[in-house]
């Protein structure tokens, strides 16, 4: 009845009461007239759409929100925006389960004398918060205000309410603030700016330790623009980087250099591409002479890349017409970073590519970011007690600090600390005043994630709870500290902020279409000759060498830099190189788990000079011998250096020592075996030319199909393995998380899952499994009850109302997709808000599988006949493929001979798993180019 | 003397073991009756008056029978649009009005409805020509609406039967 | 009715009926009760055999039609593809069918031993003269036909 | 002396075992019912919470509970084979065993027949199982080997029923006159006022020729039908075409193997050393060792067709049955089933009555766990790699309890047969004496 009473609520603002009146869902025995009928274009039980902006990290995606009954019930990449372009990543999709999470800050708490938290009101906060400024202003102490990245009208606002109350701004922070390359580029270029890279135009594409299709300023635009390049075959692409991440695996080849020795290799191939004869501009001659003369041998040695693997990257780079070398991760983030990042721009400047393919004119918006060496700085301050209120939105520097900075410990020294958020993490925990923010679907706004992209935050439904967006908060603070009473809120704010920068029209032009996109004239930037070569003398004697063995501390791409670990959904999902799900681990090599007798889930003792964790291990195939491997966000507070010069932290620990304690942990691997034991799920690519479509012999006779036979196809030379679709589908079908307890039974219910296969040499492939929708299924001949069945338009149905659970369906499932519920699963308040209408939740001792989005399908089928016309080609999609990055994934109709799954099926790389069983798949694969890992 | 106690006992026993059946049957078909019953609604609406008398249309009130799965309910503003002049002072209409005026929606009691498990669209049934009253009855007659359905799953699979309409199982269950 | 003449030893027992045999008195008038089933006795009074194969034979057949017919036509009043096999396959029916088979075949078996043995019988259940382990032959008075 | 006084020596001696209950009796009963009643808690709890609570570990999602089913109704098997089969083969030895094993079978089919209730997922819409005309119009689906069970196991345990109680028949009036009041009443009711005249006795042994016949085919069918739950489906390690006569063989092993561990104390209690001699026993050794020779064979056949048919899931399948998680269970299974009873084949063992029923027991382990590492192993490595078990199936107290408690059942259902109704048949034993 919840519901109701909410629904009445905004049924009075909006009549939308009338979507939920006379739903046939949940049985409800109420039926209700709501006072005015429903604007214009809202259809009960009718989906709504609404764009919004994702801020679940820097990238910016625009959203398409899908309501159903008033309620937000998926997210989905905004079709043409120019960030993401309809692709959305594992991340974004997770982003409803924020909105709803269970544990949301439902109001303004204060710390009270016991250090418990205790709630407040609004009022009370902020004239709270506004009466301290005063103070300690005027007791000479500063006030500060730190924040997460910001961009659009959000900073504007922060920076004018700053400057009205006194408070010093201080730079943002970002675990990946990119420090290097912006280091790099203000020293080479005169622009500190992270430039925008326009990889589409590439036609080779060097990545040095730049996780790109994981959370490298853009990942979702990255992996769209490089997957459609891919997809014409117009570039090849290398990776170059000390551990393995998913980008890594990807890459057309992969080569792991000693960690540190990126410049190496990047000057050697800047020489080459000199001594190859002149390309314009050129580099000065100071430069030139400065650069080192490496041979082949030398190179190799000081890197660790075979000879061979440097020509061909060398000769790749030279004779490609227009090549791309982007630096980042964890290739910059350590004492050579900075000469990584100069080299890799230096290249870019000689291969001319500069603006053609590295774009200053629409950065991409990293100038208000700080670096450790800031927080540093921040952190010394408050210990000297100079400060009095600091504010710490959206950003959770306790967790991502280094323990060294003791910023912790000092933060209790300031007068007041505001932590501003969502969720209780961390440094909210520290705080002495907590100020919830609405999530961006509550909330008004705008982001400019890269110069001159604007995209549009809209609310979707009130608050669920007490909360505040920060323009909100601002803005009262405002109205409190300059005495003038509250202004309006912050919507007011926006609406003409936008009025005066796009004009009445334009802005509701903005606010139908979710962004706009400026266009700038192309910017020249100049090579500064006389700083390129000091820096080019300085590295002559290079001290970038890291101790060995070395613990890298990679970007995850699960929860980014740690910010996602409050979502069970993204837990719930696998890593897709280790399939661990919930946990956390450190992947070791092969060759270390051999000489020290390691096995998977075995606990060690990983410690450096003053630090250790204990950690379960993980063999991680492809990972280089003396490298060890966790994620940023398993390790709170870790013990980083700050470099120098950029002020960036050192992502490394170098002289890690292992140390087995013997004991074995409870680690979810849901993969029961890494390699595919030679039974071709993935075809060899030696044979890739062999036909893969067996005649199938039956004794029975065919069944065939009316008007539609729903296939689907996937490009396995595309997917690489980002389990975004894993989440869309989570989220569209109502799949229920179930936790560790059940994972480590292999009970997960996810109805699609990636299962990585690694080949000997360490390279892997992802095979994306879930139902095959069989034309001759195993499961339907043993159920018992038809509640397993072929319909007549080639789905494999089950009727989750008349299975009896015996299980038998999933026995005999070749590909094991089906999943039982064992226990009835319930989703903990308010996240029942997230169930999608159209399903039923499944209930205990139910089998349920992949529907290929039925419903989907049904109200396609729908509009259809009421315009009395079949479905048109791409007019239906599954979720899991509508969320595909890369689109790897199409759905369609086989009996329509043009659309596009027909014709993809028809194609030689064709050809469906364990076709020789004769269950005739309705899911085809592409099988994908071969993938070597270089080292 | 054992005998004549166990006489009884064997007799208690029996009746016992049909009694409990009796009951059960007396209990579902008591359930059943009431199901069919038809529930007092907070507005005393008048079928009969607005649809036998003044002869209006379903969908002239339910006006999205044909546009979406759900038939809808009229929105207060529908009713005041006569009733602002019409039978004021009639007690339901002041009621209704108070309704209007306070700003309170009126939740109807549900007379049909639909288990979790099961798609159903009003629109394509009106569009396919089925009439109202085949699952609603003569709505016109009752002066309280009565379910007269039952909505059990032979009752629709029978109708799709009898229609030639698809008997998919997914066209109904979700 | 006549008195019954009761044996302790199977042999003599078998005597006296050979030899009331002999002495021609009517078979329908001998009326035989035995602790346990003695062969020697079918020999002596031969009879037309047991009827009770007939019902075997219909039950058994009853149930092989019934199995075919219900699971044939069940599976046609609602048409569902399951596997890609045809609607009607028949190897699956004939197991339902046999199974049907036997348990019509045994069930009206012994309907028919019951119908024949005149078994239940109310007035025996009530009243039985018992004569223990003994061999009883009665010889029923002409009138009694 | 004169024959009757023997017929009612023999009388007197069988039904003994209808007296009053001893200490022992009871104290043994007792524990059988807290066994039965542990084992319906178990249940209880499983149906509340969900399957869950079972130590299903995906992809094994058939376990102990099936592994019982199979279990009990091969246990079932023997008492038809004894009862009908030898029958028709008019071998003399089964008079003194076909009463228990008729007994037996019954109780084992009921017991089984929980089984699959027991392990669905739904238990609460069992009933959708059964083809019956219902509201919803809807009908089970006939190419299901599980719809197979059900008219199978059905037909076996009625026809079962049938000749269980016509055998009883003329027992029944025995006892009737050796009973007296309510009890009496009850007997002549059951006896259903037999006589023994001669048309009752002629139309008698046409009925009971009639139901061995219909009981013999069931011997070979049911187990088949069950095997084919395996059979039928794609999974390697289950599918392959010598299961059915392999799990009838197995069938009719386990059953005579329980019969022996039924009858043996049954005959020390009861004092029946002169109705169920030792030369009795050796002839029911002689088939435990035959049949122990057909499923060591089948074992061999089965590993031979997956090395030798060059399919890698099965080689993998069978590699990992003897080495993987399970092969303890394996081991187990090889010893008891195929190494133990071949030392039948001396004599002195077979007569050696202590021993038989030590072997008669093994034999009873290793048949459970052979259904055990055949139905979990199998589920535990097929075609996908991925979804290899990551770690082994342990079943938890609610499996453990619940087939504790079907044991219990059977043995309570057993114990009340033993001082309810004649433990041997009497008519036919005098028939031989």
């Amino acid at each position: 009845m919840k519901r109701r009473d909410f629904l009445r609520i905004v049924g009075v603002l909006t009549g939308s009461t009338l979507i939920s009146s006379c739903g046939s869902g949940n049985g409800s025995k109420k039926f209700i007239s709501s006072i005015l009928p429903p604007e214009e274009g809202i259809i009960p039980g009718e989906a709504i759409f609404s764009p919004s902006t994702c801020t679940e990290c820097p990238a910016g995606c625009g959203l398409s929100v899908t309501l159903r009954e008033g309620w937000p019930i998926k997210l989905e990449g905004a079709p043409g925006h120019p960030v993401n372009d309809g692709g959305l990543c594992i991340r974004g999709q997770s982003s409803l389960t924020r909105l709803y999470h269970p544990k949301r800050i439902a109001n303004p708490m204060l710390r009270n004398g016991g250090g418990k938290f205790q709630g407040i009101s609004w009022e009370k906060a902020i004239s709270l918060v506004s009466e301290s400024l005063a103070d300690s202003r005027g007791s000479g102490r500063k006030n500060l205000y730190l924040s997460g990245r910001t961009t659009g009208s959000l900073s504007a606002l922060t920076g004018m309410v700053c400057r009205k109350l006194a408070v010093e701004r201080l730079p943002e922070f970002e675990v990946y603030s990119h420090s290097a390359v912006k280091e790099a580029n203000g020293l080479l270029f005169g622009q500190r700016e992270v430039p925008h890279y326009r990889i589409e135009n590439a036609d080779f594409l060097l990545t040095v330790g730049a996780d790109i299709l994981e959370t490298h300023i853009s990942p979702v635009s990255c992996t769209r623009k490089l997957s459609r390049a891919r997809g014409r075959g117009e570039i090849r692409w290398f990776h170059v980087e000390p551990h393995l991440s998913l980008t890594g695996a990807n890459a057309d080849k992969r080569f792991a250099v000693l960690p540190g020795r990126e410049a190496v290799l990047l000057s050697y191939m800047l020489r080459h591409i000199l001594d190859r004869g002149p390309r314009r501009p050129g580099l000065p001659p100071e430069v030139a002479n400065a650069l080192q003369r490496l041979s082949a041998e030398s190179a190799s040695e000081g890197t660790g890349i075979p000879v061979g693997g440097l020509q061909e990257i060398r000769d790749a780079i030279a004779n490609a017409r227009r090549p791309l070398v982007i630096a980042g991760g964890v290739s910059t983030a350590h004492p050579e970073g900075l000469e990584v990042a100069a080299m890799a721009g230096m290249i870019q400047w000689v291969t001319g590519e500069i603006p053609g393919l590295v774009d200053f004119a629409r950065g991409e918006n990293y100038g208000g970011v700080g670096t450790f060496r800031d927080m540093e700085d921040l952190s010394g301050r408050l210990g000297k007690g100079e400060v009095g209120v600091l504010f710490l939105s959206r950003t959770n520097p306790v967790f991502s600090l280094p323990k060294a900075y003791s910023f912790r410990e000092n933060l209790g020294k300031a007068k007041l600390s505001v932590g501003m958020g969502d969720l209780l993490d961390e440094t909210m925990q520290e705080a002495n005043l907590v100020l919830p923010l609405s999530h961006s679907l509550e909330s008004w706004g705008d982001a400019e994630p890269r110069r001159g992209v604007v995209s549009l935050v809209k609310p979707v439904l009130n608050p669920l709870h007490d909360t505040l967006s920060e323009g909100d908060i601002l803005l009262r603070l405002m109205g409190k500290g300059s005495g003038e009473g509250s202004p309006t809120g912050y919507r007011e704010y926006l609406f003409d902020a936008w009025g005066r920068k796009y004009g009445k029209k334009g802005r509701d032009e903005f606010l139908k279409r979710g962004y706009v996109e400026e266009s700038f004239p192309a910017k020249r930037v100049f090579l500064d000759g006389r700083k390129a070569a000091s820096l080019l003398e300085g590295m002559k004697s290079s001290a970038g060498e890291l101790g060995r063995p070395v613990l890298v501390l990679a970007p995850s791409l699960r929860t980014y830099d740690g910010r996602g670990r409050g979502l069970p959904l993204l837990s719930e999902i696998p890593d897709p190189l280790t399939t661990i799900s919930y946990g956390r681990f450190l992947s070791v090599s092969p060759g270390t788990a051999k000489e020290s007798g390691l096995k998977d889930r075995e606990e060690v003792t990983v410690s450096s000079a003053d630090w250790s964790e204990v950690l379960p291990v993980k063999v991680q195939p492809g990972l280089q011998d003396g490298v060890y491997q966790v994620f940023r966000d398993f390790v709170a507070s870790p013990p980083l250096r700050t470099e120098k010069r950029t002020g960036g932290a050192v992502e490394y620990i170098d002289g890690a020592r292992l140390v087995k304690s013997g004991k074995m942990a409870a680690v979810p691997i849901l993969s029961g075996s890494s390699s595919q034991q030679g039974r071709g799920l993935i075809p060899d690519p030696a044979h890739k030319g062999e036909k893969h479509h067996h005649g199938r012999v039956s004794l029975y006779p065919e069944h065939g199909h009316e008007e539609y036979r729903w296939a689907m196809v996937i490009d396995l030379a595309l997917c690489n393995g980002c389990s975004a679709c894993v989440a869309a589908c989570h989220i569209e079908n109502n799949v229920p998380v179930v936790g560790k307890k059940d994972h480590l039974k292999g009970r997960e219910m996810s109805w699609l899952r990636i299962e990585p296969f690694y080949g000997d040499a360490g390279d892997v492939e992802f095979l994306p499994m879930l139902c095959q929708h069989c034309h001759a299924a195993p499961c339907e001949t043993v159920c018992p009850v038809y509640a397993a069945y072929h319909n007549p338009e080639g789905l494999n149905v089950q009727v989750y109302n008349r299975c009896v659970g015996t299980r038998y369906c999933s026995n005999n499932c070749p590909y094991k997709v089906r999943r039982f519920n064992w226990f009835w699963h319930r989703w903990e308040k308010p996240l029942n808000r997230m169930q999608n209408p159209d399903l039923e939740t499944r209930g205990v001792g139910v089998m349920e599988k992949c529907t290929f989005c039925i419903q989907r399908i049904r109200a396609a089928k729908d509009r259809g006949k009421d315009e009395g016309r079949k479905v048109r080609d791409g007019e239906v999609t599954t979720a899991c493929a509508q969320s595909c990055p890369t689109g790897a994934i199409v759905f369609g109709n086989l009996l329509d001979a043009d659309s596009r799954v027909s014709r993809l099926a028809g194609s030689d790389r064709a050809y469906r798993v364990f076709e020789a069983l004769g269950t005739d798949p309705s899911v085809y694969y592409l099988h994908g180019k071969t993938r070597g890992s270089g080292s | 003397m054992e005998r004549n106690l166990k006489k009884p006992a064997i007799l208690l026993a029996v009746s016992g073991y049909f009694g409990v059946f009796l009951l059960i049957t007396v209990a579902l078909g008591f359930s059943w009756y009431r199901g069919g019953q038809a529930p007092d609604q907070p507005i005393a609406f008048p079928h009969t008056i607005h649809v036998s008398k003044l002869s209006l249309p379903c969908n002239f009130c339910h006006i999205y029978v044909d546009r979406s799965r759900h038939a809808g309910a009229p929105a207060l503003e529908t009713c005041m649009s006569c009733h602002r002049a019409i039978a004021t002072e009639r007690e339901e209409i002041r009621k209704l009005t108070r309704h209007y005026e306070e700003k309170r929606p009126v939740l109807w009691i549900r007379v049909y409805s639909l288990p979790e498990h099961v798609y159903f669209s009003h629109k394509r049934h009106v569009k396919a020509g089925v009439d109202c009253s085949e699952c609603h009855g003569m709505v016109g007659a009752m002066k309280k609406i009565r379910r007269v359905g039952s909505l059990e799953m032979g009752w629709c699979v029978s109708c799709h039967r009898a229609k030639g309409a698809p008997r998919d199982c997914a066209t109904c269950h979700k | 009715m006549a008195k019954p003449m009761i044996f302790h030893e199977k042999e003599e027992f078998l005597k006296t009926l050979r030899r009331l045999v002999r002495e021609g008195v009517a078979k329908e008038r001998i009326r035989v009760i035995t602790p346990f089933s003695v062969a020697e006795v079918e020999e002596i009074l031969p009879r037309m055999p047991s009827h009770v194969q007939v019902f075997a034979l219909a039950g058994a057949a009853s149930g092989t039609v019934g199995g075919f017919a219900f699971t044939i036509l069940s599976t046609l009043s609602w048409p569902l593809i399951v596997g890609g096999k045809p609607i009607v396959s028949i190897p699956p029916f004939i197991i339902i069918a046999f199974a049907l088979t036997i348990l019509f075949g045994a069930l009206s078996t012994f309907l028919g031993f019951l119908l024949l043995s005149r078994l239940p019988s109310i007035r025996r259940i009530r009243s039985v003269e018992e004569y223990g382990n003994a061999f009883v032959i009665t010889v029923e008075p002409e009138e009694a036909k | 002396m004169a024959e009757t006084e023997k017929y009612d020596r023999a009388d007197r001696e069988i039904l003994a075992a209808m007296g009053k209950p001893g200490r022992l009796y009871l104290l043994v009963l007792a524990f059988t019912v807290t066994l039965v009643a542990s084992g319906f808690l178990c249940w209880y709890h499983q149906y509340r919470v969900g399957l869950g609570v079972a130590g299903y570990t995906h992809p094994v999602n058939w376990a102990v509970y099936i592994t019982n089913f199979v279990f009990w109704v091969g246990i079932a098997h023997s008492g038809t084979l004894i009862s009908a089969v030898l029958y028709l083969f008019r071998a003399r030895f089964r008079t003194s065993f076909n009463r228990p094993a008729e007994a037996m079978t019954v109780f084992a089919l009921m017991v089984a027949g929980l089984f699959p209730l027991i392990h669905l997922g739904r238990p609460w819409v069992f009933y959708y199982l059964f083809p019956y005309p219902n509201q919803r119009q809807l009908w089970v689906n006939f190419r299901s080997p599980l719809i197979w069970d059900v008219f199978a196991v059905g037909t076996y345990f009625t026809v079962s029923v049938v000749f269980f109680y016509v055998g009883l028949i003329p027992d029944l009036a025995i006892v009737r006159r050796c009973k007296e009041g309510i009890r009496k009443t009850i007997y002549s009711v059951l006896s259903l006022g037999w006589e023994g005249t001669r048309r009752q006795w002629r139309h008698y042994n046409m009925l009971y020729l009639f139901l061995a016949a219909f009981a013999t085919p069931l011997v070979a069918s049911v187990h088949s039908v069950v095997s084919w739950d395996f059979a039928m489906s794609i999974l390697p390690g289950w599918h392959t075409t010598i299961f059915a006569p392999y799990f009838v063989a197995g069938a009719i092993f386990s059953g005579t193997a329980m019969v022996i561990t039924l009858v043996v104390p049954m005959r020390k209690i009861l004092v029946l050393d002169r109705y169920i001699t030792d030369d009795h026993f050796e002839s029911i050794a002689k088939i435990l060792l035959f049949t122990s020779l057909i499923v060591s064979y089948a074992y061999v056949v089965e590993t031979g067709l997956a090395w030798y048919g060059g399919n890698v899931f099965e080689i993998e399948l069978f590699r990992y049955r003897a080495w993987g998680h399970y092969k303890a269970l394996f081991w187990t299974m090889i010893t008891c089933n195929s190494l133990v009873p071949l030392t039948l084949f001396a004599r002195r063992l077979r007569r050696n009555i202590a021993y038989l029923f030590c072997v008669s027991l093994l034999v009873n382990v290793g048949m459970w766990v052979e259904r055990f590492v055949i139905i979990v192993s199998s589920l535990a490595r097929d075609f996908d790699p991925y979804v290899w078990d990551t770690q082994m199936y342990r079943p938890t107290f609610v499996e453990v309890g619940i087939t504790l408690g079907s044991f219990g059942m059977f043995f309570t259902l057993y114990l009340i047969f033993l001082k309810t109704l004649p433990v041997l048949s009497i008519t036919e034993i005098k028939e031989h004496l």
